[in-house]
Parts: C-alpha cells; sequence; structure tokens
C-alpha cells in the first residue's frame, strides 16, 4: 500500500465518522436547532473528508475540480437550507430546547 | 469484494421496499411526501448500482428533486384550500351529502359498517396480489441467464448514429419516434393542466435575502450544468431529458424565490419555447422525409449536427413546460409566470 | 451478475405494494403516490432484467425508462392538478364509496 | 482499495437507513424535511465512493446533480409546504 493510498485510507474512515456522528446527532439530538449541527456541520465534514481523500486518488485536475465543486455546492445547500429551516421554525413558533 | 456488493445491493433494496411500504402506509400525508423523496433518492442509487448512469441523472434531477418539490406544494394546495372552504359552500354540499359527519369520519363509518365485507375484499386482495407477485417472481426467475437484447443491434450500428453515447443514439435516432410522441405527451399534459380552472397562488410573498442569494448563486450554476449535460450527452452520459429537467429545476427555484415573469415574454416568447422542441422534431423529421428519406431517418453524414440541435430545442422546451407544470395554472399577464423563457434562453 | 434479480424482485415487490395501496387508499394523493411507485417497480425491473445482456450494456431498456421517467412526472402533475380541481369542485380529495344500503 | 471503497459506501447507507427513522419519527414537518436534507450529503458521498471503485467517471455528474438539485424540494417546503401544515403541539423530542 502506497503512501497515498493510506492518506485515502484515514480521510476516508475520518469521513465515515463524521457521518455516523452527524446521523447520531440527528437521532439523538433534542429539537431542530440543535439537529440542524447535524446536517451543517458533522456531515459536510465528513463530505469534505471522504472528498479530499477521493481527491488524492483521481487520475487528473479537471476530476479535483469537479470533486471540489460538488463540496461547495453541498456547502452552500446545506447552510441555506439549515439557515431557511431554521428561520421558518422560529416564525412558526417553536421553542428552542431548554434544560 | 462479491460479498460487499451483495450486502449493499441487498440493504439497497429492503430498503426501498420498506419506504415504499411505509410511504402507502403512513396516516400522515407529509410524511409520507418525504418518505417519497428519500424513495426517488434511493432509487437513484440502484440506478448507480445497476450501471445506468444516465437513467440516475434523470430519476436524481427529477425523482429527488422535481417530483418532490411538485407533492410538496399540492399538499400545501389541499391543505390551504382545507383551510378556506371550511365554512363555505362546497363543504356544506359535502356535509349534506355525508351529513352529519365530515368526509373523514364518514369514510371510517362506511368501513365500520361494511368491516366484514371490507376484510373479506381485502384479505381476497392480498391473496391475488400475492399470486401476481409470485407468478411475476417466477416467469423472471425462469428467464435464460444471458439474452442478447437490441445490444448487438445498437453497437453495430452506432457509427452511423452520429454519437457514441448508445442511449443517446436510441433516444434520438433508432427509436425517434417515442421520444418524438413523448414531447407531445409533455405539451399534452400542460394543456390539461392549463384547461383547468386557476388555482390561487400558493408561495410565501416574502423569501428572504438568503433564498433570494441562494437563487442568484444557483441558477446560473444549473443553466451551466444544463448545457453541460446537453453537450457530453452525445458520448457520455447526459442528454436532452437529462439538462431537460436540471433546467426546469432552476425555473422552480426561480418561481419559488418569488420571481415572475413580466406580461412581455407572457405571450409568444413563451408559447415559443414550449412549442420549440416539438417544432424542430418534426420539421426535422419532414425535411428528411421529403429530401428522400423515410421519417425521422438521419444521414449519417449530418446526424451527430441534427441531434445536437433536436437535442437543444427539446432542452429549452422540456424546461420550460416542466417548470410550468409545477407552475400549475396557466400564467396570467398580471401576475405570473417563471423567468423561464428569459433564463432558459441563455443556454443556447 | 446476479444482482440484476434482485433488483428484479424488488422491482416486482414494489409494483405489487403500489398496486395493493392504488385499490386500498381512497385519498387522491395516496393514489398517486402509488402510482409513482408502481413506475419505479416497473422501470426497476425492465432495467435489471436488461443487465443480464452481457458484455453489451442494452441502450433500449435505457432511453425507454429515461422517457419514461419524464411522462410520469409530467402525469403526475397534471394528476396532482386534477386533484386540486376535484377538491375545489366536490369539497373532498377523496373518492367516497356512498353506502348502497 | 475497491474493497474499502464499497464498506465505505456500505457504512454511508446504513448512516442513511438509520436517519430515516427520524424522517418517521418526526415530531415535527422540519425534523422530516431536516433528514430527508442530509440524505441527499450522504447520497452524495455514496455516489462519489461507487464511481471511484468501478472506475466510472459519468457518476461524478450524478453526484454533481444531486448536489445541485438538494435544494429544490427543502426549497419548496420552506415555502410553500411549511404554512399549510398544523403544527403538533410537543415539538421537542424528550
Amino acid at each position: 500500500m502506497s503512501m497515498t493510498d493510506f492518506f485515502t485510507l484515514l480521510l476516508l474512515i475520518a469521513g465515515a465518522f463524521f457521518y455516523i456522528a452527524g446521523t447520531v446527532g440527528l437521532l439523538r439530538f433534542p429539537d431542530i436547532y440543535s439537529r440542524l449541527h447535524a446536517l451543517t456541520k458533522a456531515d459536510n465534514l465528513g463530505l469534505g473528508l471522504v472528498i479530499v481523500g477521493l481527491a488524492l486518488q483521481a487520475e487528473s485536475l479537471t476530476v479535483v475540480f469537479k470533486l471540489i465543486l460538488i463540496w461547495l455546492l453541498v456547502l452552500l445547500a446545506s447552510a441555506s437550507v439549515a439557515h431557511l429551516v431554521a428561520r421558518s421554525a422560529q416564525q412558526k413558533g417553536i421553542k428552542p430546547w431548554t434544560r | 469484494m462479491t460479498l460487499l456488493q451483495w450486502l449493499f445491493d441487498g440493504l439497497l433494496g429492503v430498503t426501498l421496499i420498506w419506504l415504499a411500504w411505509q410511504t402507502l402506509a403512513s396516516a400522515d400525508l407529509f410524511k409520507a411526501i418525504v418518505l417519497f423523496i428519500a424513495f426517488g433518492l434511493l432509487m437513484a442509487l440502484a440506478w448507480v448500482r445497476l450501471n445506468a448512469p444516465d437513467i440516475a441523472l434523470a430519476e436524481a434531477a427529477i425523482g429527488a428533486g422535481l417530483t418532490g418539490a411538485l407533492l410538496l406544494v399540492a399538499l400545501a394546495r389541499l391543505n390551504a384550500v382545507a383551510a378556506k372552504t371550511d365554512n363555505t359552500e362546497s363543504n356544506r354540499n359535502a356535509k349534506q351529502r355525508f351529513a352529519p359527519e365530515d368526509s373523514v369520519r364518514t369514510t371510517a363509518a362506511v368501513n365500520q359498517g361494511f368491516s366484514n365485507k371490507q376484510n373479506l375484499f381485502r384479505y381476497s386482495l392480498v391473496l391475488m396480489l400475492s399470486a401476481v407477485a409470485a407468478g411475476l417472481a417466477y416467469a423472471v426467475l425462469s428467464l435464460p441467464p444471458e439474452a442478447p437484447g437490441l445490444s448487438r443491434n445498437v453497437a453495430e450500428n452506432l457509427y452511423l448514429s452520429g454519437v457514441s453515447n448508445p442511449v443517446t443514439a436510441v433516444l434520438l435516432n433508432f427509436r425517434g419516434y417515442d421520444t418524438l410522441l413523448e414531447m407531445a405527451v409533455l405539451l399534452l399534459a400542460l394543456l390539461g393542466v392549463w384547461s383547468l380552472r386557476r388555482l390561487p397562488e400558493q408561495y410565501d410573498s416574502s423569501p428572504g435575502p438568503v433564498l433570494d442569494m441562494l437563487s442568484r448563486l444557483l441558477v446560473p450554476l444549473l443553466l451551466l450544468v444544463a448545457g453541460y449535460l446537453l453537450w457530453v450527452g452525445a458520448r457520455a452520459p447526459g442528454g436532452a431529458f437529462q439538462a431537460g429537467s436540471v433546467l426546469a429545476a432552476a425555473g422552480v427555484l426561480l418561481l419559488l424565490a418569488g420571481w415572475r415573469l413580466t406580461a412581455r415574454f407572457l405571450g409568444w416568447p413563451l408559447r415559443f419555447a414550449l412549442i420549440i422542441g416539438l417544432a424542430v422534431f418534426v420539421s426535422v423529421a419532414l425535411i428528411m422525409m421529403l429530401s428522400g428519406g423515410q421519417l425521422l431517418q438521419l444521414p449519417p453524414a449530418f446526424a451527430g449536427a441534427l441531434i445536437l440541435l433536436i437535442e437543444t430545442a427539446a432542452t429549452l422546451s422540456i424546461g420550460v413546460t416542466l417548470a410550468a407544470l409545477f407552475y400549475g395554472s396557466r400564467p396570467q399577464p398580471e401576475q405570473i409566470s417563471a423567468r423561464q423563457t428569459d433564463s432558459g434562453g441563455e443556454n443556447e | 451478475m446476479n444482482n440484476a434479480y434482485l433488483y428484479a424482485l424488488t422491482g416486482i415487490a414494489l409494483f405489487t405494494l403500489g398496486l395493493y395501496a392504488l385499490i386500498i387508499y381512497s385519498h387522491l394523493l395516496r393514489k398517486i403516490l402509488a402510482l409513482n411507485i408502481m413506475t419505479g417497480g416497473v422501470f426497476l425491473q425492465l432495467v435489471a432484467l436488461s443487465t443480464r445482456a452481457r458484455p453489451l450494456l442494452d441502450a433500449v431498456p435505457h432511453a425507454m425508462v429515461i422517457t419514461g421517467i419524464v411522462v410520469a412526472v409530467s402525469a403526475t402533475a397534471l394528476a396532482l392538478a386534477l386533484m386540486l380541481r376535484l377538491r375545489d369542485a366536490s369539497g373532498s380529495a377523496e373518492l367516497i364509496e356512498e353506502p348502497t344500503e | 482499495m475497491e474493497k474499502l471503497y464499497l464498506s465505505i459506501a456500505l457504512l454511508l447507507l446504513i448512516t442513511l437507513v438509520a436517519g430515516l427513522w427520524r424522517v418517521l419519527r418526526g415530531p415535527t414537518p422540519a425534523d422530516r424535511m431536516l433528514a430527508a436534507q442530509l440524505f441527499s450529503t450522504t447520497a452524495v458521498a455514496c455516489i462519489l465512493l461507487l464511481a471511484q471503485a468501478f472506475g466510472q467517471a459519468s457518476l461524478r455528474d450524478v453526484a454533481l446533480v444531486f448536489a445541485l438539485l438538494a435544494t429544490v424540494a427543502a426549497v419548496a417546503f420552506v415555502c410553500c409546504a411549511w404554512p399549510g401544515i398544523e403544527l403538533e403541539k410537543n415539538h421537542v423530542d424528550d
């Protein structure tokens, strides 16, 4: 196994870990606002790590650019959707969870 | 390797069936629609696993995006009408017919009254459908393991088609009839929707700065990707349908963000965009027939260029038609329609 | 590639489930969802069985399914519009059986 | 390496299926929609891994379309579907 393969392995496993963390957050967090963290933080970090891991294996620079473009698009999409959902949830009168 | 593939496919298949069951059995319609969106997403994964990237592209654009948006808006309209007509004529009529309960409880009452008959019906239905499923499964499993299908014919004649992606070759050259009639079906569906009475508009009038920004950022990208898919369709997965659905997604996003077409574009420009795909397709077919060939027969020398021409027009028409279908009723000058025609035009 | 049979059987299950729901439920939105799931099952079946054509990819079923997906979405849009119109006209989006007695 | 890609893809599919529980459970419509939005992020990673595992470059276009269209249903939800839906009283999970 070459050095690049090893780094890919590490990055993919780290990415999968963040995906699992995001899903656990989605399942375990108490209200909509805290569940948004799972969408905006954990999963996008997971996707970013997976994409860096795959970019190491990419055959050309174009593929690297395409992968990065995909990541940026997902970041944009989930950040905006998280904001929109949180905003309308607040307008709808859902109170944030307090202990 | 193979074990992993089996696990992946098995999990995907079981989840698809389970999701379908949950979608159909859930009491809450909104939940059913969200589950259906997830179902579309997993279908796209299944197409990826079945080595059908062309279909995966179409499903990703339509199944996971457009159908979900369509269903959500329809549900919102249904609920809005329910809230509005609570004390009006139509509901009173309904109440008279099913007095004294409302329609939902009436169903329950009917169900109770006929419970024995109903149960018998249900059981016999389950029995019959199990027989159908078992018969189908038997038929599938007893098929010969290898079937050449038409793949050899397609591969042998691919060089005549002007493109190197076999799916595009089939869609626009070998079986052009299907695509031609399919464009006509799209237009017919739109005519059907337009001939119904206008529905009240159901969009939030204040989309807010983030949605506005999002539409400004995403729509140019969507147009770019639509153009890319159209161009790449000649030799790799992509083509008019995929590009058209991405274009339609751009239109839907603009509609949702509150963009409307000015009256200037509502007359001929909108109709032109709707009809151009079919018109170009039919005129190319007729010209080929008049110049000595058969209907829809493309000469190999110009086939590539003609396919690109037809596909460009078809992309525009499919995109605008799907966006108009999403909008629902026929756009009126004083209020409505997509900024589709002018934004879609940039794609060419 | 026996996985093709797995997807084909999934397609049959989806078709049957959709057909069952189409007959049983009275709400039209559910019927539309059921029809969409049925079409999904049919498409899955068609493509899964076409992957038996080794080593070449059989492009004809793929093209048919792409056409079918676009037709299905336009039919869904028309059906939803008709459902809303029916709701306006009759006050209910359900098909209610009149008691026969 | 294919084994690695496939096993990570399988793992992601498992997290996706686990996330379905949130769609079923709710309790607010926003929770369900959010979970569906999360699925598309997972599906993008899954498709990219499969693209690498089977060496099919065209699958990256599928991931690109997924990433672009992930927003449409969610935006439709925020703009129109959300106002029409009755909010359940109990929106906090214990």
